[in-house]
């Protein structure tokens, strides 16, 4: 008797629920009595979970660049800034690229972050004009999937694994490499591109899979396996190793190298340049002098970095030049153009050529940019240090 | 021998070094109300439970015979088999499906042993419905047969012990089968519904054909329905014969009713 | 123990108080690598509004909070069974009203009508590719796992595992795999619908016929298993799955039905209707087999599976059947979120998923349809709403702290659910009465 | 076949002389598998479940042993000699210390009012499952989602060679402590008064009830005990894989199939199935890629539990003694 009850108080409640959470969305705030029209500039990347500090270190730069533009008072119009956190989970990014293309006064986007999400965001990014200017996104295949409003502010993994084998092999000398990769479509594509590159610079090379967890949201891989895999590794006699994974599992795999006794050079990629890296390597010393490479650069600009810091309460760190950059040729996108849409932005940043703090942008007709910088950092004495282009 | 429906030949069943049944031969011929009795810890329990498909005997052979006349090694099958080739059961503490209707409870024994149709189910095409109406049909019957119609929609946990025991009944004969085994059918019964309970196992015998086998503890129960009786003691057969045959023998006297007439009488 | 420690309202002071303090921990500001305990000291010594009064620190407001709840309790356990009674009492009527066929029927009615306007009601984008991806997709699972859980009774942990192979099988069928396409020929999703359930079905029975004889706790961790196995191969299988990349080629559906032409695009509303067809088609299959014999052998397997098997049941074949029939639903859910986002990638398809369906079962009532479908609405509008406009000291990954704590507290307070199926909720009372002799209070309890 | 003799071949000289150290790597693992496979033991013997929140109370005592180390250790350089000694006893009784606690709570809120109700099976293994995902979960929100690098109270260095393989400090650590443990619950089980109460109850909880064991009071004490191992063995995990909220998953459902593997009930067995699954594991990296190592751990289980259900040594606690 009661039951039918609860079923139909059930049934009223849900309905009430479904109807409670329509108020609350989509409100858009619209700000200020100048007559100065309002855009906004999306940024869509990890603002919780396990990459926030990516995300962090992405948006505030990205709220930088658009507060210091704003301030100059001479811009035409007043910029915003509305963040979109998909987690980097490919699952959660449509949702949010849908949300970010139904604001009508969104003109571009800064971001998404990460490949994965990018893959599942661009469609709508895509069915909608809207730019999107990614500052880390490196998977090759993004810029090949016919997506016109595809940009992207670093060198992509097809870059950085020749670079990196090429560092190796011919600057470093070392002619037997060991490429792991962690299963992830990051990790093995970068691996993949190492290995061939090695092997044509006339390195021995052998290979093998490890498989971690997806872009270290989930804590890490399983600890034990790796000790078998270092094992592995210091029994094929390689001078070199290089692992194409993220910095969580990463972390593992050099403890257990270091207990293995594996005594090569050991180089990973930007997945693993982090600062977490150090603070998740047991014993920490394991990752001396590891090396790793980036398309991303540390920044150089004084004046952006001391502002970064005002802003944001800690150094600018990986991605956040790019970011900064990004935004920036948008902006210049956007005073270039004579009548501020969405696709006039596309059109605009195909051809535009802007000067950034990290170098001049000029995007491809694919999107990728031209002209490519691979850098190289190594780990002293816990922290990173960058040393300069391959 | 043609008449035979169960065939017991040199059955020894074993639970680690444990033996539960030792060489035991038995049978039991269609139509027969057959008692098995003995102390507890004889392997009543594990004799039943080798017949019916429960447990699986390391040695020997259990031949049932069923319908078709044909015979039918029951080693090996599964208990769901067992069922479906007309060996029904009643068990010692009853088990019912306790938070379904009797009314319920009969007709999952009137349809199961049926062939399943999930499209048939799925669609409720007028296959399934005159299947449905047929089940109905004969839980209804069987319900008036042992006399639980009033009790039709009654949760089946709140019958009395008596009620239960006719409920299993009613159940296993759903399935249609060739022999009813009964576990114990007296436990928990007072008097009267002890009485009630012996004029129903005769009528299923006498009205449904259908060939009773029994373990019982009780012995006023087993010396007033069984017309033979075996004896296990250690799990193995010590005695064989008739009531009065069975109660006359010195060596059943000294291992079961001699150690515990009144025990057995109070039960 | 002192003595004044063993009295009840003592007692359950330290209870209340407790469970307060978890509350805290859970509602407060999250601790991070630099700083391992600044949720904990945060969580209690942040300043925080009392309120609306005055500010102070968390924990005298919770405190606060403690001691309310410490009355509440109180009450409860002392005059609860009279408020439950007079409602009760108050609630005969229409409570007679809600058992009439035709009010049934028409509730039903207006629910669904309520569902179909529903995209034209709120159009919110964010909340119209909510209500697809997070919520249709969540219905069609939790109904396809209360067939395995709730009709069946058994534990599976890798549900995700079907709601893969259903996503992965349109992308094979579509040509969008490494793998050559089914037919040679890349097909329209529309035909993936089909043979992904098939393909479900045979991977469900292909599961379940060599573990559905394992016990339930072992058959839990068994499943859990597979579903972690099902990614590792799809993520590592690149000539077949397209490894961790997946795909991102998978066509939208369409229908060219003579003068019929309908294309499927990127917007979520068509995919909400074919979705609600569906979540009907199954809604109605599965409640029919439920009253079906089919669905009366598993409740007998479910409560005894002896005596089940005692008058013909083989409970293997109809666990295996449970498991592939339940498999159904999310193999559709697959072909569902695969053709709508035109991607699939392994690491979609977590442990963490498989928990989550479980908890919208547990929570609506196992065994119950309309309990599951309001259990996963509630939860999933309840998620994407914090994900939306998420309240302070909250991040999305917090849900899958209040999720456990969820199943735990449902197990505990009200295992049956928030809308028992009638027969689980007597199973469940069945069998704890037994145990404590009260067999007669619960048979003539309210449930009935 | 030629292709497959010529893989074989290859394969067969790649373990011979990597075998050793495999072998021992295999030996640590397995001993830290053997430690949680206890926990789950003890715990099934006596209440006939799967205590699936098992891996956070590992997890817990990890976080434990990292935090003692943090603060002795902290990010000086490693100590030496009797305080190293006197830093992992420490560490491996604060770890044993906090996983009993989760486990007394665990048991308190998670499966006593459970049991009081005498609730059916499957509740138990929902309850489990919701603690589990609670608990690491909020471990997840508390420390946050990336590794720590535990500071490690000695300096990992091989100590001796078996043929030619090094064997670390790291491994001797976990020998020398889980043979104490082990032996130390071995005695506990076979011959203290308590350890007949487990017994007991593990055999038949009524009987036992009847003969005046107090029920509530062997099981609360059981979950102190597997939780103790089970602290302690995050605390050793910890030490050489560093800390993270997941830590738990993977280990603990290798750990659940070593005690499958040795006959779940069986404490001797949870330590054999450990060694055997982690000696295994770590061979099979020649023939597999690491990535599918976690299938190969499956694998076992589900041909165990389907060939033979009672393990290696057969179920039962009580026969442990």
């Amino acid at each position: 008797m009661k039951l039918r009850l609860n079923k139909t108080v059930a049934a009223v409640a849900s309905g009430a629920l479904l109807l409670l959470a329509v108020p609350a969305v989509g409100i858009a705030s619209t700000s200020g009595a100048t007559s100065k029209p309002t855009y906004v500039i999306g940024m869509e990347g990890p603002l919780s979970g396990g990459n926030l500090q990516l995300g962090l270190n992405v948006v505030f730069a990205v709220e930088l660049a658009v507060n210091q533009a704003n301030a100059t008072g001479k811009l035409p119009f007043k910029l915003k800034v509305a963040k979109y956190d998909d987690q980097g989970d490919p699952t959660i990014s449509p949702t949010q690229a849908q949300s970010a293309v139904a604001n009508k006064k969104l003109i571009a986007v800064v971001g998404p972050m990460f490949s994965g999400a990018t893959a599942a965001a661009e469609p709508y990014f895509n069915a909608a004009h809207v730019a999107t200017v990614t500052p880390s996104a490196t998977r090759v295949t993004l810029a090949t999937s016919g997506w016109n409003n595809f940009f992207r502010a670093v060198a992509d993994d097809g870059v950085q694994g020749p670079a990196d084998a090429n560092y190796l092999v011919k600057t470093k000398g070392l002619k037997t490499v060991y490429v792991v990769n962690d299963g992830s479509s990051y990790g093995s594509a970068l691996a993949a591109a190492v290995a061939t590159a090695a092997t044509t610079a006339g390195a021995t090379v052998t290979t093998a899979t490890v498989s971690g967890t997806a872009q270290c949201s989930d804590g890490t891989g399983s600890a034990t396996e790796y000790s078998g895999a270092a094992t592995q590794a210091v029994a094929s006699h390689a001078s070199a190793l290089f692992y194409g994974g993220y910095y969580c599992d990463f972390g593992l795999f050099l403890g257990a190298l270091s207990s293995a006794g594996y005594t090569g050079t050991i180089m990973s990629d930007d997945g693993s340049d982090s600062p977490a890296l150090i603070q998740g390597t047991t014993p920490a010393s394991a990752a001396n002098n590891v090396l790793l490479s980036c398309a991303c650069a540390a920044s150089t600009n004084a004046k952006f970095n001391k502002a970064f810091k005002n802003l944001s309460n800690f150094t600018e760190s990986t991605y956040s030049p790019e970011a900064y950059d990004a935004t920036n040729v948008i902006i210049a996108a956007m005073k270039a153009v004579k009548k501020i849409t969405r696709s006039s932005i596309v059109a605009e940043l195909h051809k535009i050529s802007f000067k950034g703090i990290t170098k001049t942008l000029k995007f491809q007709t694919n999107g990728n940019i031209s002209g490519s910088a691979i850098y190289v950092s190594q780990v002293k004495s816990g922290v990173v240090t960058q040393l300069g282009l391959e | 021998m043609s008449d035979m429906i169960f065939n017991v030949e040199h059955v020894t069943l074993r639970f680690g070094g444990v033996i539960s049944l030792n060489d035991v031969s038995l049978h039991q011929d269609r139509g027969e109300i057959l008692a098995v009795i003995g102390p507890n810890g004889a392997g009543k329990t594990s004799l039943f439970n080798s017949l019916t498909g429960v447990y699986q005997p390391q040695e020997g052979t259990i031949t049932f015979v069923g319908k078709n006349g044909k015979p039918l090694s029951i080693i090996g099958r599964k208990a769901y088999r067992m069922a479906n080739a007309g060996v029904a059961r009643t068990f010692q503490a009853s088990r019912m499906f306790s938070a379904m209707t009797t009314f319920e409870n009969v007709k999952i024994g009137a349809e199961s042993h049926r062939g399943i149709g999930v499209v048939g189910a799925m669609l409720r095409g007028p296959a399934t419905r005159r299947d449905e109406k047929h089940s109905d049909a004969r839980t209804i019957e069987l319900l008036k047969f042992v006399g639980l119609t009033e009790k039709a929609n009654a949760i089946s946990a709140s019958l009395s012990y008596g009620d239960r025991r006719r409920l299993e009944i009613a159940r296993g004969l759903a399935t249609d089968p060739q022999v009813l085994l009964l576990d114990e059918p007296a436990a928990g019964t007072n008097p009267s519904e002890k009485q009630a309970l012996v004029k129903l196992i005769r009528r299923v015998r006498d009205e449904m054909g259908v060939t009773i086998l029994l373990i019982e503890h009780d012995m006023k129960l087993v010396m007033a329905l069984a017309e033979r009786i075996y004896v296990l003691n250690f799990g193995s057969v010590i005695a064989e014969g008739s009531p009065d045959e069975v109660r006359a023998n010195p060596v059943v006297v000294e291992a079961y009713l001699g150690t515990s007439t009144e025990e057995a009488e109070s039960k | 123990m002192r003595v004044w420690l063993t009295k009840a309202i003592v007692r359950r002071l330290l209870i209340t108080q407790s469970i307060v303090a978890v509350i805290e921990l859970m509602t407060g500001p999250a601790g991070s690598n630099s700083q391992p305990v600044y949720g904990f000291s945060h969580s209690f010594g942040e300043s925080s509004s009392f309120f609306g009064l005055f500010r102070t620190q968390r924990w005298v407001t919770f405190f606060f909070v403690g001691l309310i709840c410490w009355g509440v309790a109180s009450f409860w356990i002392s005059q609860g069974s009279r408020v439950r009674k007079s409602v009760h009492d108050a609630l005969a009527f229409p409570r007679a009203a809600t058992q009439k066929r035709p009010v049934r029927w028409g509730a039903m009615a207006v629910l669904l009508g309520f569902a179909i306007i529903l995209p034209h009601v709120e159009t919110a984008p964010f909340w119209q590719a909510a209500m697809v991806e997070q919520i249709a997709v969540y219905v069609l699972l939790a109904i396809g796992l209360n067939v395995v859980v709730g009709f069946a009774g058994l534990l599976d942990l890798g549900y995700v595992a079907f709601y893969a192979i259903g996503a992965y099988t349109t992308a094979w069928v579509t040509g969008a795999l490494p793998t050559p396409a089914l037919f040679h020929h890349a097909l329209n999703p529309f035909f993936a619908i089909p043979v992904a359930i098939a393909i479900v079905m045979i991977a469900g029975i292909i599961l379940g016929a060599p573990t559905l004889r394992l016990r339930g706790d072992y058959l839990a961790i068994v499943t859990l298993g597979f579903g972690e196995i099902i990614t590792i191969f799809a993520n590592n299988l690149y000539g077949i799955t397209g490894g961790s990349l997946g795909s991102n080629q998978i066509p939208h559906p369409s229908i060219h039905l003579g003068p019929i032409k309908y294309i499927w695009g990127l917007a979520p509303v068509p995919y909400y209707y074919l979705a609600l067809g569906f979540v009907v088609l199954f809604i109605i299959i599965f409640s029919l087999l439920e009253r079906s014999r089919v669905g009366r052998a598993w409740t007998a397997i479910r409560e005894d599976e002896v005596a089940a098997e005692s008058v013909g049941i083989n409970p293997l074949k109809y666990k295996v059947m449970a498991f592939a029939i339940g498999a159904a639903s999310a193999g559709f859910a697959g072909v569902l979120t695969a053709s709508q986002l035109i991607f699939i990638f392994p690491a979609s398809f977590t442990l963490q998923f498989s928990i989550n369906i479980l908890v919208l079962v547990i929570l609506g009532g196992m065994g119950s349809i309309a309990g599951v479908v309001f259990g996963a609405i509630l939860i999933q509008t309840v998620t994407e709403f914090l994900f939306h406009s998420p309240p302070s000291g909250y991040q999305p990954q917090d849900l899958y702290i209040y999720l456990g704590a969820l199943l735990v507290a449902m197990m505990i307070f009200r295992p049956s659910g928030l809308i028992p199926s009638k027969r689980r909720q007597r199973e469940i009372r069945l069998s704890e009465a037994e145990h404590e002799g009260h067999l007669d209070e619960v048979l003539t309890g309210d449930d009935t | 076949m030629g292709a497959f003799g010529h893989y074989l071949a290859a394969h067969l000289d790649t373990l011979k002389s990597e075998f050793w150290a495999l072998f021992v790597g295999g030996v640590a693992n397995g001993l830290l598998y053997g430690m949680i496979a206890v926990g789950y033991t003890l715990v099934y013997g006596v209440l006939r479940l799967i205590n699936f929140a098992h891996s956070e109370i590992f997890m817990s005592g990890g976080f434990a042993g990292y935090f003692v180390l943090r603060y002795f250790v902290g990010s000086g350089a490693p100590p030496a000699g009797m305080s190293s000694v006197g830093l992992i006893i420490l560490g491996v009784l604060v770890g044993g210390l906090v996983g009993a606690i989760v486990a007394t709570v665990l048991e308190r809120v998670a499966y006593r009012p459970l049991r009081r109700r005498n609730a059916p099976k499957l509740a138990y293994l929902i309850s489990a499952i919701g603690a589990s995902y609670f608990l690491f979960n909020l471990a997840g929100k508390e420390f946050g989602h990336l590794a720590y690098s535990t500071p490690q109270p000695y300096i990992n260095h091989p100590v001796f060679h078996i043929f030619g393989a090094p064997v670390q400090m790291y491994f001797v650590i976990i020998f020398l402590v889980g043979l104490v443990m082990f032996a130390s619950l071995d005695r506990i089980i076979s011959k203290t008064r308590l350890g007949r109460g487990i017994r007991a109850v593990a055999q038949d909880a009524e009987t036992a009830s009847l003969m005046g064991v107090n029920i509530d009071r062997t099981i609360a004490i059981t979950f102190i005990v597997g939780g103790t191992l089970g602290g302690a063995a995050g605390f050793l995990f910890g030490l050489n894989f560093g800390v993270v909220y997941t830590m738990g998953f993977v280990p603990a459902l290798k750990a659940f199939t070593a005690a499958v593997l040795g006959g779940i009930g069986n404490l001797r067995g949870a330590m054999i199935g450990g060694l055997i699954l982690g000696i295994f594991e770590s061979l099979s990296l020649v023939f597999v890629q690491a990535a599918y190592i976690d299938v190969v751990a499956f694998g076992i289980l589900v041909t165990v539990l389907l060939v033979r259900p009672t393990g290696i040594l057969g179920e039962r606690l009580g026969r442990a003694a």
